[in-house]
């Protein structure tokens, strides 16, 4: 419990979690401080190439062996069945439609890359090691939570909302996901001496991006939060805050199955824990645009990623610390 | 300079369908279209802007497109189950063009 | 389809003067606007463009708002003082819409 | 309020001519002009898209310009040369402006 | 004086005024070399990020001390009551009208961030030590210039044209201050370990990111005056070469007041002769539309800041190092 | 033989070439994957800042010599002169209208200065020095093939095309040249110690921007080649492999005449054989609005340029083994 106290305490000290939430008061306030549109995407374009490729070149020269495709399989079980566990919890605790509800869900079966990020530097921090294919998962958990949302709606109404081609092929192929994969096979390919090359870009430098980046999500949450006063409900707010601890035992669970290291347990609590906001709310407003985007972007951005990133994270590598063990 | 008639449409619509929408005027047999950056707005759907935008799913495009006069109704009917769906806004205004070939 | 008559607004205005302008729109009751960036121009106060600028206070924006006509009158008045102050210029065209209950 | 009627020119062109362009109207004694960014669009030689673009050669810009009407005959002469090589298109709008010393 | 011309010679042939003047001879020679907004705003948030939390960094484990606090009422005594100083310069050497006086007066009491910057790197180069604090006077000193200048219009005029209270808020929370003071506690506040994190980020790179955007400003500076030709006169010239030498000597009359050392001396002096680019024209276009931005924009941008960038800078330590002593 | 083989397996293998190839195929594949035009000219503002300085620094403390004379005097001989043979290598080999002949070998005179860098970069990657002025050698072979271009197309055509002095200003001064010899030169005056000042930002990252580059230009190039479907015929596609093999011969020819050592040799032989995708097609839309711009952009950015990046480089490092020596 001490420990969890220090945990928690280096955790919301780290420059990291101070800049977001630099960015988020900064929003409350109303000051016009923004980043350009085209730096936070030129940064998060940054972070998912160097993670990607970080993890491939740590990687490579192991052989592919169990571990490895039950993660990537437990990563697919995990995105597409979250979603119904969220669906029946906010139809229970909200009164949310059903195409909200729906819509909610598919987020939270799917995962935010950044919170992945923020905790894999917080277990460099800390000296935790993790494997690289973690990043592998976190690409498959993104697409097949998407699906069973769809699949939820069509149950649950008359009109057949089955997913067009184009729409598939947008989710499949959505620019982070082929940056991130992209990225991690390069890095596989090309191993220790590849990354010794580029290392002064992508492993110098990455936690100071991170924190710019973290300070601009801040500000975007928070802006969020603002515009979106009075779309969600104390209870949709409570739902934020608990599936993510719900999310985080079954990953939990799961690593413990696989039988998953310290690190990579954590990394994959965070990823059951976390809600996209970026490929899930495009491919909601093209198969559902009479579901509410306030209502699952302020959720998922303004409620759980928060909510994961200061409370979340070092409670998560306190809870695999006592089970899985240091 | 000779000048023909013709029909200004304005489309304000998500950018995430900005795609389908040209894709809907091509087939519908429009021979050209603008699109134009929209860095804010307000609607009822609440106030946004570029500022406070993670995601590729928020945020308008302005989609211009002249046509001859007798290509509206047939260009208005091909979009409009689109811009049911999905918000966003349509005007059409009386304009005139130069070289009416290209419409 | 049927089409409802309304007013095409287009304010083009200093940027730094861009949330006043929209807080004056709604304040006059206008049920939605689009803010369209401005890369350059020229006026009675010189040339300008984008590159060149380094602070805020440079640059214009495109304020678009469709209003029924009826609105029309009250929405320039209530913008006029502070166009009147401020550079930028502003041209009322008659235009289409499709659904005039968004207007 | 008193509003004068006026000419709206919108002229969507290469980007690259932008300055050209804006250049012929000055000397064509317009008294002022805009120029908004235009992130795509689709016409007689194709598709395109900002995205895409390795060049200052490619992209369009579209350029608008309000002036009295009897000034569009004599701008839309000098103009013509320019448009007449280079891909873009023009249209020309009846609308209304409010201090005519402007136009 | 031999030792000025060494330290002058020494500043000019530094890349930082290199690129500065190479932006400057290719914005004159009508080049249509130009940095994208974005890229242009995404580096000063970088040097803003970095000098901010460096500063702090500096400063922590020391604890509040009497200098400290003189030098941020120094900073607000200086940034109030320059703007009177230049106004009556104005109207004594010019024939501005009133309006553009106060106009411009607000610009002179408020100070350049990037002068700050650059003249800390010259310090760096040169081996001078500054306290991190220097920081937050710096901050300090943005906002009282405007609200004396607003006073002086409302004392030369009839109609009464007090800020409202939007403007207010504006220039009190605009993004710049936000985010210098907001790095400068977190740097404060994670210390030597936290720069230790993000050092490669801010340290290294910084003055490689300063070239760049001294060439940008070098750029936009001389586009300004080639656009501004004939907006303003000689006289006003004068007055942009003169007010930044009576600036710097009021400034180091407070260094020497409050007993500061060398380097934060110098710093004081160069706030004290920078003149605001960024937040005070954005005030003055809102509060006063009526005064003609070209003026005040090509006499801080166009003649100050080159001013103090090649000239001024080597001036000021030549001068503080002999009135304070190495 | 073998050697080459090794060659040019290693260049395949490295993180640029390969992020080139993601790009490629991630735009042949349709995926959303884009940097936004602000990033993308950025980074290739670094770049060229990069480059220019390291090539002045480099050279800095070395006097004037008749080699670097030669050099450039080459460099401006064969911009002029490549068009000319392209011209009628096009003539002969394809249908192409006069107008599309002319503008098509305009970009085959000029350079590609990413190509320059990545061939640069591989070089650095295999031990084998070069000439820091071959960066100006670039620089001056940018312009020349235009002129040729405009010659032939008014030689071959009634209306006199000559260039309006507007249009010549622009090549002159366009961004790129200004800012790559700008640079150079501050490089050759600052030195040794200007380089150590910035180099943690220009030299360390280096490699690393250029991959995030590379990425970029390839989805530029693979969009490029999806949208240009039919514009180009298979004979046009034999010219845009053959010209550059023509070029790297007839480069190498001239430093073997002027005796360049190894890796200046290889950088001669980049220049020749790569076509312009910045300058050239700006120009020649001004000038020659009637030639199809998807004809010159596919050849030189879609066919040429990945050409050169893939096969070309370790070739022309080969050969130049062989005949130059190691
Ligand atoms: N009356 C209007 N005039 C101009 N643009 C509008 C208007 N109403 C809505 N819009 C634009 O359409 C977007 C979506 O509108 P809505 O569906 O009403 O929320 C808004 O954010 C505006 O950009
Ligand atoms: N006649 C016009 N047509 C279109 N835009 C104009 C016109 N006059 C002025 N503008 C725009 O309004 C801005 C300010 O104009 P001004 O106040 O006349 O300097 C210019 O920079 C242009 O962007
Ligand atoms: N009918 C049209 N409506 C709106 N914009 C058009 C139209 N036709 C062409 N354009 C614009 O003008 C550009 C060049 O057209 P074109 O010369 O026909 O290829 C296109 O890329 C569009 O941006
Ligand atoms: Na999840
Ligand atoms: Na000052
Ligand atoms: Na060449």
């Amino acid at each position: 419990m001490e420990q969890l106290f220090a945990l928690a305490q280096q955790n919301l000290l780290s420059p990291i979690i101070l800049f977001f939430a630099l960015g988020f008061a900064a929003a409350i306030a109303k000051s016009d401080l923004n980043f350009p549109e085209a730096i936070a995407k030129g940064m998060s374009l940054y972070l998912l190439f160097a993670i990607g490729f970080k993890g491939g070149a740590s990687l490579s020269g192991y052989g592919i062996d169990a571990q490895l495709i039950l993660s990537l399989l437990a990563g697919i079980v995990l995105s597409a069945c979250l979603p119904l566990l969220a669906f029946v919890l906010l139809r229970l605790m909200t009164r949310m439609s059903t195409l909200d509800a729906a819509a909610v869900a598919a987020h939270y079966g799917s995962i935010s890359i950044v919170t992945f990020v923020a905790a894999s530097s917080i277990l460099e921090i800390q000296g935790i090691a993790y494997d690289g294919y973690m990043v592998a998962v976190a690409a498959t958990m993104e697409a097949p939570a998407i699906i069973s949302a769809l699949w939820l709606i069509s149950k649950n109404s008359d009109d057949n909302r089955s997913m067009d081609s184009a729409l598939m092929r947008e989710i499949m192929l959505n620019g982070s996901i082929v940056l991130l994969i992209g990225s991690f096979l390069i890095g596989l390919a090309t191993g220790k001496d590849g990354f010794a090359e580029i290392a002064p870009f992508i492993s110098a430098p990455f936690k100071g991006v991170l924190c710019l980046f973290l300070l601009d999500m801040g500000l975007v949450a928070g802006r969020g939060l603002v515009n979106a006063k009075g779309a969600v409900s104390h209870r949709s707010v409570a739902f934020g805050v608990l599936m993510p601890l719900i999310g985080a035992s079954i990953g939990l669970l799961f690593a413990v199955l696989i039988g998953l290291p310290l690190g990579s347990a954590v990394l994959m609590m965070v990823l059951s824990a976390s809600a996209s906001y970026i490929a899930v709310p495009a491919a909601m407003r093209v198969a559902v645009p009479e579901a509410n985007p306030a209502i699952y972007l302020t959720l998922s951005l303004g409620v759980t990623f928060p909510f994961n990133l200061t409370v979340g994270i070092p409670l998560y590598v306190a809870v695999a610390t006592a089970v899985v063990g240091g | 300079m000779k000048m023909h008639e013709a029909k200004r449409i304005e489309i304000i619509i998500e950018k995430i369908m900005e795609k389908r929408l040209t894709d809907l005027l091509t087939e519908a047999g429009v021979k050209g279209y603008s699109v134009l950056p929209v860095s804010g707005g307000s609607g009822s759907s609440g106030r946004w802007s570029r500022q406070g935008q993670v995601s590729r799913a928020q945020g308008m495009s302005s989609v211009v497109c002249l046509v001859k006069p007798e290509r509206l109704e047939p260009t208005i009917d091909a979009v409009f189950p689109l811009l049911d769906r999905h918000i966003g806004v349509v005007s059409v205004t009386d304009t005139m063009v130069i070289r009416d070939e290209l419409f």
